[in-house]
């Protein structure tokens, strides 16, 4: 049974990402299911600007998925998703074309991001408040925010920025692709792995010395940057903004993180399965059109799917209790 | 004459042809009899060996979505889309794409800050909340203490009409707006908004609603406290239209008529067989006042009874409309 | 010793929510000492060990870090200190691998990531040193409770600890990985370690420690050095009276009816086990920690689904299937994680007594509170539970939690007792009362199962003892043909294994 | 030896009610309300207060399912939808021979219970997790509104629902005596019943409980369909006090519920709390959006003042426990 030690000690990094997939497999299968549905059913998605038109659809989903799961592993959950992306877009396409330049513009739309996610967080914390009421409240907050912004849709981007992230060169899933990297490497500091130990086990985690208030702060602040910079990424897929436009994201950046398995109670759960659960979200509304169903049909449809995706791997273990 | 009179129309498209609807939620009655106009229209057309098919997709009120959807309808090549916008910039870039394949893009209802489309098909917002405004300070004599009533916060449609009635309400200073709401364009949360107002304010002579069931919402507020009712503005919902009836209220109504989605369908085919359609085309609003009240209310049983009581149309008034 | 201790507390005291939990207390740790802390459940014991590491700060008092007084000692100045804790409540996360468990709050780092090379090297090294031989990729979730104990052990032993404070670290260790350990904190001894450990296993204390501290209700009651001190004056000390014999007498029953039989048993890891248990005995499970003898209480209570050649449990054929089915036919668990298996942590201790009957009860009937009462109030005190019932379950001690985890049985009397390491983390005392009542049980013709890591307990207790190993019964012993050395000897396969009975 | 009981219970302090969620809730709402109503006259006019309570019986309808299902350690994001379809439902329930009206509601009412138990079935046994679960039930009763709305020109009117939404039995609004028995009914469930000891055992630790001989499975299913019941009576109950249902009559309530449950001081996390709390949640929430209502600002600053007021009134009654 055991290992023979020097094989363990060479690559540990690896093993570790490996043993992370374990109960997503069934979720993968049906991801990669549906993907070669998608390329059966229309095959232009194989092709660069197929692949980059798709992964448009996908990629502020993907953000806000990974923006939830997040704040799932500490412990929390966050209801203000939704307006915090459509804030980013309305101050994205209120300063990329004034004054502070696309640079400035889009330094705005990050500070936004961390400030409120921070602020947030140093709230929930702190003040040791619900996360789901908290943020209740911020999403009236920031959404009241938006508005006064931008009060109806409206604003600019420059067009060559919507051309870079949202054009025909998949420049969306490079980006994508840095993120997860950049979120890889952050698990691979001691503070960002703290976060599942302070999500699971916050007085273990403490007396082991990891600084808890501090990993669960700056997973706020993180999550607050990744729903601005979806916000940026909407404003440049539309060139403009819209105060409302983020709305529908609280809800399916939830669905998306439990479809991948992030639990609830803090500490369970993997970004790559939220990527995949949001991937299944996004897929599933071009696969059904393709399939020719009705709005009933969707409906139902779409209800089946992502039931189907939870409990089918699940369907093995019936009859347990432990 | 060219074969590519419209915007968006390459000429290379033969009939019969495949039209995409990209709506932006089905389940609301006011879509599923927009949707009810569309068909019968497609139905029609099919006959005439015009159209094949009509895909429909729904966006679950997710502007993002609906995105999406169209992108796809791109990507299977439609011959047409008939677009109600989920926010009236948001679907702009990937509209003009489809305008740029020379798919046939009519816009209805909801419109979107582009003019890379065929055809835009709506009535005219700010002219809703003009003369709606105009009505009630009539009705007033110029001067009294008002409420008004608005759809969601940060949607165009809503913005519109209540900017149109701005500068009839600046030109009368004996108008004084008490309070304005902003809900969802429903009864129910119209009716709450409504009742507290009334609480606040014990005296009101008017209410300056824009949306037919915050009409419906604000008498059945009125009526539940026993407050006498004033002039109010509304639209053709069948359930304001029977309580206007009921109370016996003076009102005015006006109509943004459910065909619109059939004209849509009628105007794309037509601008891919080449004929010339105009990128925009206003369907003119009628006004229901108590004069005419009655004809409307004599056709409410055909209709839903939470849906709107549109007025009949047939090709000849499309072919009047799009020929204007 | 002469020399200078590197930690000690001065006339600490702790109050929680008014109650005093610990007054005027001074220990001191030395270097290159094995110190032992001693005292019934909820004497104080782990409430002083987290005034030496930092996770609580006494009201009064001071803690001594070196000689220097230190104000308010944080956890992890603790951890800088050399002072590092294997806590009594397991703390791991459980989506973290053994060897991201181990390190946590200490990770070796390179260019500000974590160096996963050098946390493999130094994990390994600690997990060989505890015996632990795991993937240290494997993650902790899908480890048995003795396999955490042993990273919990593992993860302070990679702290380099000058002072290693062990909270009931052998409670659900068998004699096996016990002696490991003992091995292990000799060496560290001489190496100059200071070394404060807590157990109700006195024997260990007898063999390992050089110095005793003993806490009674909060209160020091002896600080000695160990030498010329026996087991019964161990207890002395911590009681105040002489104790009797730990285990009660034990006669052979002669009520010989079998009332459970299964053939061909397998679930979980668990492969072709044949068993019978039969009314009046006390059947033991022993074995190295983790060989299955979780899964076969599971397995038999109906928790774990399974498949049987034959099975007939109180004459009815067939396994259980389910719990509500198992209790039915007469049968109750005892689960040794109670945090997580046993217990409503936030509900008061009443409340969790009731939590079967609750089970039982007809769901839309009215509760009668005051029964509930009576009753509950009945059970603490033949467990002799102190203090107010209405209290959160979560703020008692270790042991008294063990407590309220057997309480909630007994009202059903059950006449088919499954016990996964019932007197774990349980003081002498309560273990004596533990035993006495297993015995009468088995005295009023139930049958009682017990699974124990704790051997002595195997040996004294049991008419019959099943060794385990990988899954399979490998061995059944008879009472008296049962001793420590046979049952570890079956367990490692040291000798071939017997046939089973 | 034996300690005597006293000790053992030391019984009802005072202090630990004063010190409860639930009583602090209380107090926060009337400070609200006493305060509103010295800042604006109307405000705290008993027709006022009476009126929020009966828009808050709704919502506190809905929470009696919601509390049970968070208690039970789950969510139901399926509330909103099944309101709205017993609400749409009602008047294609109804039949020939049924004057009433009860026999529709009978079935409307079945119908909301079978849904609720669908989503149970697909907790316990499926084992989705529930807010995937009652997402995708949400979802799936969408389609099925397509399907059914707007498809009957049937008014909805029946003596029954007339009632429940005009009638005032001793004074006090038909909704909100309905609410009382709810209420009662739920609390005696919770704290008096086996049953509701379960759940509670179910939503602390669900481990545990399975091992202690509960039937986790059974618990769960019942608690949904019981959340489902709530949610199909709430239903009934808006459909009187709108005099018509619609598509979208229930998406207030699935936030609403939920931010009562929480404001009331139970646990999101399962296992703790009390509908005791969740009655003053409802009646919170219904002030701040009333209060809201009479304020004269823009949308976007209303907004900002409903988070901010939440965000303050939690910091009194929301502070949860420091860990040790
Ligand atoms: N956070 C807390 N809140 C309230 N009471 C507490 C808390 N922690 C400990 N106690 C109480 O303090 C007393 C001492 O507990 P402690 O855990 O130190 O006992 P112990 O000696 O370690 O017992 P055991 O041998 O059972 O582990 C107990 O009565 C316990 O109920
Ligand atoms: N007001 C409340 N606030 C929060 N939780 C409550 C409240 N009332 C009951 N509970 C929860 O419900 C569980 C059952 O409570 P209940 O009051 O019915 O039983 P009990 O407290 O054991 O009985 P009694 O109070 O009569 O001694 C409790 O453990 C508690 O967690
Ligand atoms: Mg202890
Ligand atoms: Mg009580």
């Amino acid at each position: 049974m055991s290992t023979p030690s020097a094989v363990a000690q060479r690559s540990l990094y690896w093993p570790v990402q490996w043993s992370r997939n374990r109960g997503l497999f069934g979720l993968f299968v049906v991801v990669v299911g549906f993907l070669l549905l998608y390329a059966y059913l229309f095959p232009g998605f194989l092709s660069v600007s197929g692949v980059a038109k798709f992964t448009q659809s996908w990629f502020p989903l993907a953000l806000v998925a990974m923006a939830q799961a997040i704040l799932m592993l500490t412990g929390g959950i966050s209801l203000a998703i939704g307006p915090l992306v459509s804030l980013g877009a309305v101050v994205a396409a209120t300063t990329m074309t004034g004054p502070p330049g696309a640079l400035g513009g889009i330094a705005a739309v990050a500070l936004t991001g961390l400030g409120i996610g921070a602020v947030s967080g140093v709230i929930v914390v702190r003040l040791r408040l619900p996360a789901i009421v908290v943020t209740l409240a911020a999403a009236f907050i920031i959404g009241g925010v938006a508005l006064l912004i931008l009060p109806r849709p409206g604003g600019a981007i420059p067009l060559w920025f919507s051309e870079l992230l949202a054009g025909n060169m998949p420049v969306a899933l490079g980006v994508l692709v840095v993120i997860a990297l950049l979120w890889k490497v952050y698990l691979a500091t001691p503070l960002g792995l703290s976060l599942y130990a302070a999500g699971e086990n916050p007085v273990g985690a403490y007396r082991s010395g990891v600084p808890v208030d501090a990993a669960r702060i700056v997973a706020y602040a993180i999550s607050g940057l990744l729903c601005t910079l979806a916000g940026l990424f909407v404003a440049a897929q539309t060139g403009s903004g819209d105060p409302v436009i983020g709305n529908a994201f609280t809800l399916n950046s939830i669905a998306a993180a439990v479809l991948g398995g992030v639990g609830f109670l803090g500490g369970r759960g993997t970004m790559r399965g939220a990527l995949a659960g949001s991937l299944l979200l996004s897929l599933m509304i071009s696969v059904m059109f393709f399939l020719g169903f009705s709005p009933v049909a969707q409906y139902v449809a779409q209800g089946l799917i992502i039931i189907g995706a939870v409990a089918l791997p699940e369907i093995r273990r019936w009859r347990t209790v432990v | 004459q060219a074969n590519a009179a419209a915007k968006c129309i390459t000429g290379d498209r033969k009939p019969p042809y495949t039209l995409g609807w990209a709506n932006i939620y089905s389940v609301p009655t006011w879509m599923k009899q927009t949707e009810g106009t569309i068909t019968s229209m497609v139905e029609e057309l099919k006959k005439e060996g015009l159209v094949d098919e009509l895909v429909i997709t729904d966006a679950q009120g997710d502007a993002n979505t609906q995105i999406q959807q169209i992108q796809s309808m791109i990507d299977a090549d439609v011959d047409a889309i008939l677009l109600i916008a989920g926010s009236s910039t948001a679907p702009a870039r990937v509209i003009e794409a489809a305008c740029a394949k020379g798919i046939a893009v009519i816009n209805f209802d909801s419109l979107v800050d582009t003019d890379q489309v065929t055809a835009k098909i709506n009535t005219d917002s700010n002219k809703w909340g003009d003369t709606a405004a105009k009505w009630l300070i009539e009705q007033l004599g110029g001067k009294g203490k008002i409420l008004v009533l608005n759809g969601p916060a940060g949607v165009s449609v809503s913005e519109d009409r209540r900017a149109g009635a701005n500068e009839a309400l600046a030109a009368n200073p004996g108008i004084e707006i008490l309070a304005e709401t902003n809900t969802a364009y429903n009864v129910a949360p119209a009716q709450e908004a409504v009742t507290s107002l009334l609480f606040a304010h014990p005296e009101i002579d008017g209410v300056l609603s824009l949306g037919g069931a915050l009409s419906a919402g604000a008498i059945l507020a009125m009526d539940k406290q026993g407050r006498p009712m004033v002039p109010i503005t509304g639209e053709n919902a069948r359930q304001f239209l029977e309580l206007w009836k009921d109370k016996g209220l003076t009102s005015w109504a006006t109509m943004q008529p459910n065909w619109l989605g059939a004209l849509a369908a009628y105007a794309a085919v037509k601008a891919l067989q080449g004929e010339d359609v105009p990128a925009f085309i206003e369907v003119p609003l009628p006004i229901i006042d108590n004069s005419n009240i009655d004809e409307y209310l004599a056709r409410a049983a055909d209709f839903p009874a939470d849906g709107y009581i549109y007025s009949p149309y047939d090709q000849k008034l499309f072919d009047e409309l799009i020929a204007q | 010793m002469t020399s200078v201790p590197i930690v000690a507390a001065r006339g600490v005291s702790k109050s929680f929510f008014g109650n005093r939990v610990l007054s005027d207390v001074s220990i001191a740790l030395a270097p290159g000492r094995i110190h032992a802390l001693l005292g019934e459940n909820g004497a104080g014991k782990s409430t002083l060990i987290n005034l030496l590491s930092g996770a609580l700060v006494p009201d009064s008092g001071s803690i001594e870090v070196d000689g220097r007084s230190v104000r308010s000692l944080t956890p992890s100045e603790a951890r800088r200190a050399g002072i590092a804790v294997v806590q009594q409540e397991l703390g791991l996360t459980s989506d973290l691998s053994v060897a991201e468990n181990i390190g946590l709050g200490a990770y070796p780092r390179r260019f500000g990531l974590i160096d996963y090379r050098r946390l493999a090297r130094r994990a390994r090294e600690v997990c060989d040193l505890v015996g632990l031989h795991e993937d240290l990729s494997t993650p902790v979730a899908g480890l048995p409770l003795g396999r955490r104990q042993l990273v919990e052990i593992a993860k302070a032993l990679f702290r380099e600890p000058r002072v290693l404070i062990l909270d009931e670290p052998t409670s659900s260790l068998s004699a096996h990985e016990a002696d490991t350990l003992t091995r292990l904190l000799r060496r560290l001894r001489d190496a100059g370690t200071a070394v404060l450990y807590i157990s109700h296993r006195l024997n260990e204390v007898m063999r390992l420690c050089d110095h005793v501290t003993v806490l009674k209700d909060g209160a020091l009651t002896a600080d000695r050095s160990l030498e010329g001190v026996d087991a019964s004056g161990l207890v002395r000390l911590m009681v105040g009276r002489d104790p009797g014999d730990l285990f009660p007498r034990w006669t052979p029953s002669d009520a010989r009816e079998t009332v459970v039989t299964v053939t061909g048993f397998s679930a979980g890891v668990l492969r072709d086990i044949d068993l019978e248990i039969r009314r009046g005995e006390i059947l033991g499970i022993g074995g190295l920690v983790g060989q299955g003898q979780e899964e076969l209480l599971l397995g038999l209570y109906g928790a774990l689904p399974g498949k049987a050649r034959k099975a007939a449990f109180n004459g009815v054929a067939g396994l259980p299937g389910s719990v509500m089915r198992a209790n039915a036919l007469g049968l109750a668990y005892v689960p040794a994680d109670r945090k997580r298996e046993g217990l409503h942590l936030t509900h008061t201790i009443a409340w969790n007594m009731m939590v079967p009957s609750f089970g039982r009860a007809r769901a839309l009937s009215f509760r009668r509170r005051a029964d509930e009462r009576a009753l509950a109030t009945a059970l603490a005190d033949r467990l002799d539970i102190k203090g107010d019932l209405t209290r959160q379950v979560q703020a008692l001690s270790g042991g008294n939690q063990q407590k309220v985890a057997l309480a909630k049985w007994m009202p059903s009397d059950p006449p088919i007792l499954l016990l996964n390491d019932p007197t774990r983390g349980v003081d002498v005392e309560t273990k004596r009362e533990i035993y006495v009542l297993l015995r009468s049980f088995a005295a009023e013709g139930r049958a009682v199962v017990l699974s124990s890591s704790d051997t002595p307990e195997l040996v004294h207790l049991c008419d019959r003892v099943a060794v385990m190993r990988e899954g399979r019964i490998v061995s059944t012993l008879a009472h008296g043909e049962a001793t420590e050395e046979a049952i570890v000897a079956a367990a490692m396969a040291a000798e071939p294994a017997r046939a089973a009975a | 030896m034996s300690t005597p009981a006293t000790e053992r219970f030391p019984g009802f302090r005072i202090m630990n009610v004063l010190r409860s969620r639930a009583f602090l809730t209380v107090a926060i709402v009337a400070a609200v309300w006493v305060i509103a109503g010295l800042l604006k006259p109307g405000f705290g006019a008993y027709g006022h207060l009476r009126y929020l309570l009966e828009l808050a019986a709704v919502i506190g309808i809905v929470a009696i399912g919601q509390t049970l299902v968070v208690i039970a350690g789950g969510i139901d994001l399926s509330v909103g939808a099944i309101v709205t379809v017993s609400a749409v439902g009602v008047p294609l329930a109804s039949f020939a021979g049924d004057t009433s009206g009860i026999g529709a509601i009978a079935i409307v009412l079945a119908a909301a219970t079978g849904i609720g138990f669908l989503n149970g079935l697909g907790v316990a046994f499926l084992r989705v997790h529930p807010m995937i679960m009652t997402l995708a039930m949400a979802t799936f009763l969408q389609g099925v509104l397509i399907l059914i709305a707007g498809g009957t020109a049937i008014s909805a009117g029946s003596p029954v629902l007339s009632w429940l939404g005009n009638a005032r039995p001793i004074g006090i609004p038909a909704g909100v005596v309905l609410w009382i028995f709810a209420a009662a009914a739920a609390l005696l469930l919770m704290h008096t019943t086996p049953f509701g000891a379960r759940v509670y055992a179910l939503g602390a630790n669900p481990l545990a409980a399975a091992l202690s001989g509960i039937n986790t499975r059974a618990t769960t299913i019942a608690v949904y369909a019981i959340c489902g019941f709530f949610a199909g009576l709430a239903g009934v109950l808006v459909l009187g006090m709108n005099g018509q249902g619609y598509v979208g009559i229930g998406d207030p309530y699935l936030l609403a519920s939920i931010a009562a449950v929480v404001l009331g001081g139970t646990s999101i996390l399962g296992g703790s709390g009390t509908y005791a709390g969740t009655i003053p949640g409802a009646v919170l929430l219904v002030t701040i959006t009333a209060l809201i209502t009479v304020v004269n600002a823009s949308p976007g600053w209303r907004s900002i003042l409903f988070g901010s007021l939440i965000l303050v009134l939690l910091l009194f009654s929301g502070r949860e426990a420091a860990r040790r």
